[in-house]
Order: structure tokens, then sequence, then C-alpha cells
């Protein structure tokens, strides 16, 4: 007996909803965020996701215009997913696991934007670089 | 606290319960049985056989004719009795502790089933209750058994039901309450009116025995 | 001995059996007994539930036959029966049971409620608990040979006046005759048609029977007040003289209890099997119905009713016999509504009717079955008991109800084919 | 001995940009189950604090829960939490051996006293005066008690540490008891489970640093973050519990069809831990996912609780036999007290005399 002879199903969960609950959600900070400018986040790793209804999920959000990759002690994936304002950020260790997997409602999320410290670290180097 | 609590009903806790349940329950029908009765000198005209065998099934379901009070008894009483031995023996996780126990299995019901079965059992549990309460008959034939007992059998239906469907306290603590509280039950059981579980039929046997040997087929 | 409320616990220990203890430990106090026992659904008093009426009995066994219960009783925390308590149960005993038996076939966990009484009342009397109108027609059946009063001597008198209207024989102490007919003391006295009646069916029917002058009583006082030592004496005397004819059969009358004490209680009460075979007067008409020997002519237009008396009926199984009869001679025959097995306790039995204190509630009661004769709009109550025929005839005359109540075995006589006299067999 | 410098200038040192540190902050707060976007906070408070220094003891213990730990010991996120704390002393993972590793012990012991955290695997043997298990010719229980009194607070990892574990499992030859058994006046925090989930422990040192004190604990002295909810309550599975869809073999429909693993004996419902969220092997899967139900390692007792393949309503102890010992000795008690009740039945019918007519008379 190989492994192809054990037969793998693979259900539709769809119906339990955990999905739809989260994509209202979503609406409903989205709706937040416009009317108060309010940026939030969801924590996809504390959801009791299936690997099906996470796939779901994925497929429901979509894909927009923007992506980014941060390059930190293991990589950062960012996109903006079909809806504007609605951003899936996903961080990886070095050895490509994920940390922290994490749905984000804001114009850009919070870790893109250069952090005062690393710009003031920056401008010394550039300085000594320069000989000033 | 709670680990050990739960270990314990589900282990010694159930040993006990079970020894006193099953001594208590076997010397209860057995001494019963062993005070014995005069064979009638009587010719018979049927078989005591055939009655009481006859009788142990028919009476359940009562064929004279009631008042409104007796009706409500009747239905009340065989909506819980069948809610609670539905509930009892085809709930899966029931069906687990017998195979665990005895060996034997058989299907589960699902579990919509199950639902319907034991909010009817708790239904008319409660509604039995506030019948004794408000019953002239009842009442007067009630005695402090008859609550003591009621809340034993109550309690396992409702713990049970507050465990499937995350009611009120964690599982934990609810699965403990819900063995214990079937501990409780099987401990009482030999020694109070529950004792009927098992008595019934052999009163029926005797009743339907006494008409058998008359040749009275009801 | 003498009665005492030692006597009577004794007793009751020496009653209690496998049943009894299993009917105790089976109660759940559901109250359903109450809906089938008449001086419940007349009154509304729950004091008559069935049950409660064994409430000393209960206790006793409890504490006499029970684990907890002993203990408790050497504790000193369980209740004693008392001659207070006793005094206050005698009338839920007595006065408002008829054993008609109904609780004991709607009692869902399958207590025969009406065993229990019976036992109850061996206590009862033993205690000196009994009623004094049962007492007295006790007393009188074992010194005067009926509870009646009635004696050979009347007994004579209405076989010398059957033979006048029959111009037939009735046969008394024939010795080796198949049949020995035995009456009730209602019969000696009130209903005398039916020593006639019989004589011409059984003269038709070509039966070989004869009257006992030492045994033809059978009413049984000892049963209803529930002394198994005097119903054994009474039942003893009949047992005599059908031994001393050598008889195969003995018949008992149209009598509930005196079938019950004959048929059922009778070989326990002498403490062994009789040597011949006792058969109800309406079981033994019905064989001779489908054997062909009794032959009926003419029919009763009148619209007639059956009631069904328990001891025949729920405690004696004589069910389909009387409706077989009833068919032959009464077109329009018609059932009461739960009649057969279920049917309602004309009020006086087991006892009642000799117990002057229970006429107030027994007259009570009765609504029950004129509720049920409401229901067929009769003109003829037919039946086969003398004491319901008389609770009847009470029961219609204080409720001004115009009902003509008649005997079975009378009206099967009335309507005897003539012709086929003689010529059966 | 220097105080250890702040952690903000140790990652500085190396070079890791405040971006990378905010990154792991986010991490740390997934950890840590807090809402994401207290990642912001917990940079700002974790980068001014002084690195504790942490004396690690290993028991009792199988090193299952410093494999757990370590196994992702690599440049990854996990491992800044080495960079948060100063190891003085792991016998299993320090450089230095012998008297020179006993010796930096008690150097922390005293230089830190009443400040360092003190992290404890495996249960302390304490039958026999404790010989079952001795490091450096001492026995466990005697170092605990002497670490144990200038620690600020006591971690205790893994079910051995927290609850004793296997070695405390029946008949426990040892006398293996937990940290909670012995220590009385110091803070406790437990981390159980067999390995317990190594981003727990990360999560739990994360939390003690941002905040200066120990997260909230339920009654077993768990971090309710983690502990807070059963398996059973986080499961993916739990939708097919609810539906009564039980896979009754490990290779039927009902296993291949991803259902409910109660009746093959899973513990999620009575086990509190994190792995249905958290998951093992950088959030690859955790035994449910993988096919197998939960064993309840996170709990006490758990060696105990009957087979990991029994279900829960099964007894762990055996019922039949003492049922059936039950019915004999019901039985026997029956036939004997029945025998007397007959007796005395039958003594009580003899002394009884016949009802006369007399007796009707009465007065």
């Amino acid at each position: 007996m190989s492994l192809d002879d054990i037969s793998i199903k693979v259900t539709d969960l769809h119906s339990i909803g955990s999905v739809d609950a989260l994509l209202n959600e979503i609406a409903t900070r989205l709706e937040r965020f416009i009317a108060t400018g309010e940026p939030s986040m969801v924590d996809l790793k504390s959801l009791p996701f299936s690997p099906a209804e996470y796939e779901a999920l994925r497929t429901a959000l979509g894909r927009g215009e923007v992506s980014a990759r941060l390059e930190t002690i293991g990589d950062s994936e960012l996109y903006e997913t079909h809806y504007a304002g609605v951003w899936w950020v996903t961080h990886y260790n070095v050895e490509g696991d994920v940390i922290a997997d994490l749905i984000e409602i804001a114009a850009v999320p919070a870790i893109l934007h250069s952090q005062p410290e690393d710009v003031r670290d920056g401008l010394e180097r550039l300085q000594h670089m320069l000989g000033r | 606290m709670e680990q050990e609590m739960l270990l314990w009903v589900r282990g010694t806790g159930l040993q006990i319960a079970a020894a006193v349940f099953v001594v208590g329950m076997v010397y209860r029908m057995l001494h019963l049985l062993l005070l014995g009765r005069k064979m009638s000198l009587a010719q018979p005209r049927g078989s005591e056989w055939s009655g009481g065998l006859r009788t142990m099934w028919r009476r359940s379901f009562v064929s004279t004719k009631l008042s409104a009070r007796g009706n409500f008894t009747v239905i009340a009483g065989f909506i819980f009795h069948i809610g609670f031995f539905v509930t009892l023996f085809f709930l899966g996780q029931h069906i687990a502790l017998f195979r665990a126990v005895l060996g034997l299995h058989w299907p589960a019901l699902p579990r919509g089933v199950i639902d319907i079965s034991a909010v009817l059992a708790i239904g008319a549990m409660v509604a039995l209750l506030v019948h004794r309460f408000v019953d002239p008959v009842k009442r007067l034939l009630s005695d402090y058994q008859d609550y003591l007992t009621w809340a034993l059998s109550f309690l396992p239906l409702l713990t049970g039901f507050m465990l499937l469907r995350k009611i009120g306290f964690d599982y934990i603590t609810l699965l403990t309450l819900h063995i214990a509280s079937v501990e409780m039950l099987l401990v009482a059981a030999p020694f109070t009116k529950l004792a009927h579980m098992f008595s019934t039929f052999i009163s029926r046997w005797y009743n339907g025995a006494v008409n058998g040997f008359k040749g009275i087929n009801i | 001995m003498s009665t005492s409320l030692q006597n009577g616990i004794n007793t009751l220990i020496g009653q209690i059996d496998a049943p009894t203890a299993s009917f105790f430990t089976s109660c759940v106090h559901c109250g359903l007994c109450a809906d089938a026992c008449l001086f419940y659904t007349e009154t509304g008093d729950p004091k008559y539930t069935p049950i409660r009426k064994l409430e000393p009995m209960r206790r006793l066994w409890q504490q006499e036959y029970t684990f907890w219960g002993k203990l408790m009783k050497k504790v000193g925390l369980s209740k004693p029966v008392t001659d207070a308590e006793l005094t206050e149960w005698e009338p839920l005993v007595y006065d408002s049971c008829t054993l008609c038996g109904r609780c004991s076939l709607v009692c869902p966990v399958g207590n025969d409620i009406v065993y229990m009484v019976r036992k109850m009342r061996e206590g009862m009397v033993a205690s000196g608990h009994a009623p004094e109108g049962l007492k007295g027609a006790t007393q009188r059946a074992i010194e005067l040979g009926s509870p009646m009063g009635v004696n050979l001597n009347t007994l004579k008198a209405q076989i010398k006046h059957a033979e006048k209207e029959t111009g037939l024989t009735v046969p008394l102490d024939v010795e080796g005759a198949d049949y020995m007919m035995v009456l009730s003391s209602a019969e000696v006295a009130e209903y005398n048609d039916i020593i006639g009646a019989v004589t011409r069916i059984f003269k038709q029917a070509n039966v070989s029977w004869t009257l006992a002058s030492d045994g033809f009583e059978g009413t049984n006082s000892g049963i209803q007040i529930g002394s198994s030592d005097l119903a054994a004496e009474l039942v003893g005397r009949i047992v005599r003289a059908a031994e001393r004819l050598k008889v195969k059969y003995v018949i008992s009358p149209e009598c509930g209890h005196a079938f019950t004490a004959l048929r059922w209680e009778g070989p326990n009460l002498i403490g062994r099997p009789f040597p011949f075979k006792v058969i109800h007067i309406i079981e033994l008409l019905d064989e001779l119905r489908s054997s062909g020997r009794l032959k009926t002519e003419g029919v009763d237009e009148t619209r007639m009713t059956f009631h069904d008396p328990c001891q025949m009926v729920r405690r004696g199984g004589v069910i389909e016999q009387p409706r077989n009869l009833m068919h032959m001679v009464a077109p329009n025959f018609v059932e009461m509504p739960e009649a057969g097995v279920q049917n309602w306790c004309c009020g006086g039995g087991g006892g009642v009717s000799a117990n002057e204190r229970a006429n107030p509630l027994r007259n009570q009661v009765f609504s029950r079955k004129k509720a049920q004769l409401d229901a067929v709009n009769v003109q003829t109550i037919v039946t086969s008991c003398s004491n319901c025929r008389s609770m009847l005839l009470d029961g219609l005359e204080n409720n001004h109800m115009d009902i003509e109540v008649i005997g079975l075995t009378e009206l099967v006589a009335e309507h005897l084919a003539d012709n086929a006299e003689g010529k059966a067999s | 001995m220097k105080e250890h410098e702040t952690l903000e200038q140790r990652l500085h040192e190396q070079g890791i940009s405040r971006r990378s540190f905010l990154k792991f902050c986010a991490a740390m707060a997934t950890m840590m189950a807090l809402p994401p976007g207290s990642a912001s906070a917990i940079a700002a408070t974790l980068a001014k604090v002084n690195r504790p220094s942490v004396i690690w003891l290993s028991f009792q213990e199988c090193t299952g829960c410093t494999e757990s730990l370590t196994r992702s010991h690599s440049p990854a996120l996990e491992s800044l939490i080495f960079d948060m704390i100063s190891l003085d002393y792991h016998h299993t993972l320090q450089a230095a051996s012998g008297f020179a590793a006993e010796q930096s012990r008690e150097d922390a012991m005293k230089e830190f006293h009443g400040k360092y955290l003190l992290l404890v695997d495996g249960s302390i043997p304490i039958k026999d005066g404790g010989v079952y298990s001795t490091i450096a010719g001492r026995t466990n229980l005697d170092m605990l008690l002497e670490a144990a009194k200038g620690a600020a607070a006591i971690v205790a990892v893994g079910s051995c540490a927290a609850f004793g574990g296997l070695p405390n499992a029946q008949p426990n030859p040892t006398g293996a008891v937990a940290v909670s058994d012995l220590i009385k006046d110091k803070p406790i925090i437990n981390i159980s489970g067999c390995p317990p989930i190594p981003a727990v422990i990360t999560g739990v040192l994360a939390h003690y640093l941002t905040f200066g004190a120990l997260p909230a604990l339920d009654d077993r002295g768990r971090p309710k973050a983690f502990y807070g909810e059963t398996i059973h309550d986080r499961c993916y599975r739990r939708p097919f519990y609810d539906q009564g869809k039980f896979a009754k073999t490990f290779d039927d429909e009902g296993a291949r069809n991803g259902w409910c693993l109660y009746e093959l004996g899973c513990k999620g419902p009575t086990t509190h831990n994190a792995c249905a969220t958290t998951k093992w092997n950088g959030g690859t899967s955790f035994p449910i996912e993988s096919g197998h139900g939960c064993i309840g390692c996170s709990e006490p007792k758990f060696w105990d609780a009957g087979s990991f393949y029994a279900p829960l309503p099964a007894p762990t102890a055996d019922v039949a036999s003492v049922a059936k010992a039950a019915a004999a000795i019901g039985a026997g008690a029956a036939v004997a007290f029945s025998a007397l009740d007959r007796a005395k039945k039958n003594k009580v019918q003899q002394s009884r005399e016949k009802l006369t007519v007399d007796d009707l008379k009465g007065e």
C-alpha cells in the first residue's frame, strides 16, 4: 500500500461560519477607520482556523495593488488586500516560520514607517561617512 | 484541585458509587424476592408467567381513563422517562462509557436528537415538580424523599445539558459535577424510591402473575 | 386471642411478603391510583388515594424489612404504628375501599394495591380496628350461618316456594350430584327467584345438581373484614358439604366476593387444594350455551346494559361469558362507558355494604355509576352479583332514577326455550 | 559584576534595527495574546529595562523542556529572548563545567540576591532525603531551597516542575513533587506542558520584563493568557464535537473527514493550553491537527488519568471488577438477611393466635 492509496478529502468548512464572522469584523473595523481614522489589528493566530478556513479567508480578501517586503531577521510580507485599507501582515523568522499573522486596518501598516531611532542612526552613519 | 477532583470522580468515586449501587441493588432486589410468597393452591385458569411477563411490558402504557391531573402525570412521566433513557443510552459520550465498562456499544443518535430528549426530560421534570407542589394528591403523598430523588435525578440531566451546551461553568467543572451527580444518584438509588428502576418490573410481574393465574388478560 | 395493637402488628408483619415488599419499594408517589378510585374521583379528597390507605403497613414494612428502616427503628428515629393511627385509618381501609381493584390496574409501576389492602385488613381486624357493621355481619355469619341471618328454615321455605312455582323438584343434599349450588344470603332472603331460575335451567340442560343444607351460604364476611381465620371457617363449611356430597363442582352464586372467596382464596384459606372445581354460575351457563345445552327463545327488546361486578371481571376473569348470554336474549344490549375490566364499582363491595357507617359516603360516590348509566340511557341493568344488585337498587332510588335491576341468571331463565326441556343431552 | 545593560543597548550593539525590534514586539504581543496594537508600548518598555539575571535549574527531568526551547535556537526571533535576559546558569547550555559552573551559579545568587529569576525544570524527589537526584553532590531539594531564597520569582517550566509530571506518576518511587509543593513564600509561575510550548516560555519572560510583574495566573499558577482556555475551546474540530461527529478509529471515514477525536481519547476538553492557537514548530500544526488526540500533558496527574486512548467518559479505574465483587457481596448479604427476616416472620406468625368470633364482640 502506498501513500496514494489513502484517500484524502478536503472538506468545505465554509459553512462553519468562522470566516464570515471575521469578514464582518473587518468590515466593522473598516467603518470605524473611515469615521475616526483609528487604525486597528486582528491577530489571526489567536483564531482557531483550520487550514481550509485560512485559505478561504485568503481567497475572500484577495490581493490589491500594493505589496511590500521587510528583510529584518527573517522576512515580513505585507500586502494590501482587494479592499483598500485592509492589509495582511505576516512576520516570519529566519527559518521561515510564521511568528505573527495580522490583519491591519490602516492607511499604511505601522511597521512600514521608518522609525525615528533608525532615522537618527542613519543620519549619524551618513555624517560619519561624509567625514563631518 | 479541579483535575484531582475530576480524576477522583472518574476513578475512586466511580468505584465507590458502583460498589454501593451494585451491593445495594442486588441486596435490595434479592432480599425482596427471597421474602417469598405463598403459592396459590387454587386451580389456575391461566399462566402466572405469561401474565407476569405481559404486564411487565403492558403496564408501561396506562389503559385506564384518567382525569386531567392523571393524564398530565402520565404524559409528563412518559416524556421524562423516554427523554432520560434516550439521553442516557444514545448520547455518544455515554456509549463510550458503556463501551469502556461493559464492552458493549451501539450507534449513537445525532446530537440534535439528544438535545431535544434532554430538554424534554428537563422540562417534564420541572413540570412534574410543580405539579407535585400544586396537586393535592401528590402533595399529600410526598415526603422529603420525593424531593430528594427529584433533585438527584435532575442534577445529572441539568449538568449534562450544561456541559454539552457550554452553559455556566467550564468544561472540567461541569464534567466533574456531572459525574459526581450521577455518582450521588447511584449511591442513593438502592435506598430510596429510585430503586423502582428495577423493582417496578418485579412489581409488575407479581401483579400480572395474579391476573395471569386467574386467566385475566390485561 | 384477643385483639390488640401488638396482635395487629404481628399479623401485618406476617402478611408482608415478596410482592408487598416489591410494591412498597416501587411506589413513586405519582398519585395515579387516586384517579382509579371512585372514592377519590367522587369526593376529590386526597386522603382517599388508594396507596395512602396502606401508610401504616408501609411504615411497618420499612421498619421491619428494610436496612435503613431497621436502623432508624434501632436508633429510635422511626414513627411507630399506634392505636390512634389505626383508628384514624379504619375508615380509609374499610369505608372507602370496596376491594374493587381498579387501582391495581392503573398503577404504572405495577403495584397490586388491593392485594395489600386485603392484607392490611388482616392487621386491622387483629388489632380491633374493624367497623362495627362488618363485625356484626361476620359474627352472624359464624354463629347463625349467614351475615343476613337467613338459616336453613328460610332456605327450605324458599325451596318450597320455587318448587310450587316451577313444578320441579329442587334437589337438596343429593349425594353424588355433579354440581353443588351455593347461594348468597341476599339470594335466599330477597332475590329468591334465582332458585326457581336455576332449577328450570338445569332441568332443561339436564345438569345433575344439588343444594346442601349445611353449605348453602356463599357470602364470606371473613374475607371482607379481612380475617383469614374466620374466612377459613366459613369456606370450610362449603368444602365439608361438597366433600360429604362428593360433588365434582361447586357453583359460586351471583355474588362477587363469594366467588373470590371460593374460587381463588378458598384452598389457601383451608390450606389444601379442593377435591372439586369451583365455577361461577355465569361461567357454567355460558358453557351450557356453547355446548348447545342451554337454549333460549324470544328476546327482550328493552334497552339494557350489563354491570360487571369487580370480583368477576377485574379480580375474577369472567368477562366475555355474561356478554355471550346477554346477546342471546337482549338485542338492545348496550355497554356502559368503561365497561368490562375497567368497570366502576357499585360502591358497596368489599364489606362496605355491611358497614352502616359508610352509607353516606357510599351514596355520595354512586354519582360515578349514575354518570355511567346516564351515558347509555337504559331501562334495565343486568348484573351477576346480588350485592351489586342491592347497591344499584339503593343508589337508583336515592337518585330517583327509574331503572329496573335484574340478575343475569333470572334473565336467561325468563327466556328459556320451553320446548327444549328434556330434549337436551 | 556590573549591572546588566538594557536590551536597547544590546540590540544596538548587534546592529539590530528598531524596526526589527518592533517586529519582535509584534510577535511577542501575539504570543502573549495581548491586543495586537500593543506592540509599540511593549517596545517602549522593553527597550529601557535592565536585563535580569536568570538561573535555570534542571532537576528530575528529561531535558525535553530545554529541547523545546532551544530547538529553534538559531538567529531567530524567539532567540531574542536570550538577549532579554542574562542566563547565568543552565547546566545543559552553559560552556562552563564542574566547579566553575557551580561557582557562576553561586556568584549570580549572591550578586543579584532578591532580583534574579529562577527557572526550574524537572520535579524534585524528596523521598529518603532527596537522594534520587543530585547535582555536584547536592540533592535537588537542597539546591532548590537554597536558590529559591534569593529569587524574585520562580518559573516552573514543564509539567514536572509545575505539577510533578512523569516522576510523580503512580507509584512515584522517588517521592517526586512540584516546585509549588516545596516553595510557599515566592511567586511561582507554572508553565506546564510536556514539553511546554516554547513561545509560552518566551512570552512569560517578555511579560515579566515588560510589565515588571507576573502575568495574571489561573488557580494552578499558569498564565491565563496561554492556559485560560481549553484545547477543546479553541479546537478547529470543535464543530464536529458539537454535531456529535466522532472518529471511531484512527483510519475510519470519520478520521479521514477530520472529525472530533473525543472517542479516541482526546483530552482536549479538560486540558488548558495554547496548542490549538499557538501551535507547534513555528505554527505548523498541533497534535489534533495531525490526527492524534490531545493527551492532556499540561494538566496535573495526566499520566494517571487512564489511557491516552480511552475516551474521557471511561472510568480511570477498574469499575467492572468492583461491580462483580459488589454483586457477590450484595447477593450474600441478601441471602443471609432474608433468612433472618423469614425466621422472624415465621416466629411472629407462629406466636400469633387464631382470631375467633369472640374477638369481634369486644366491648
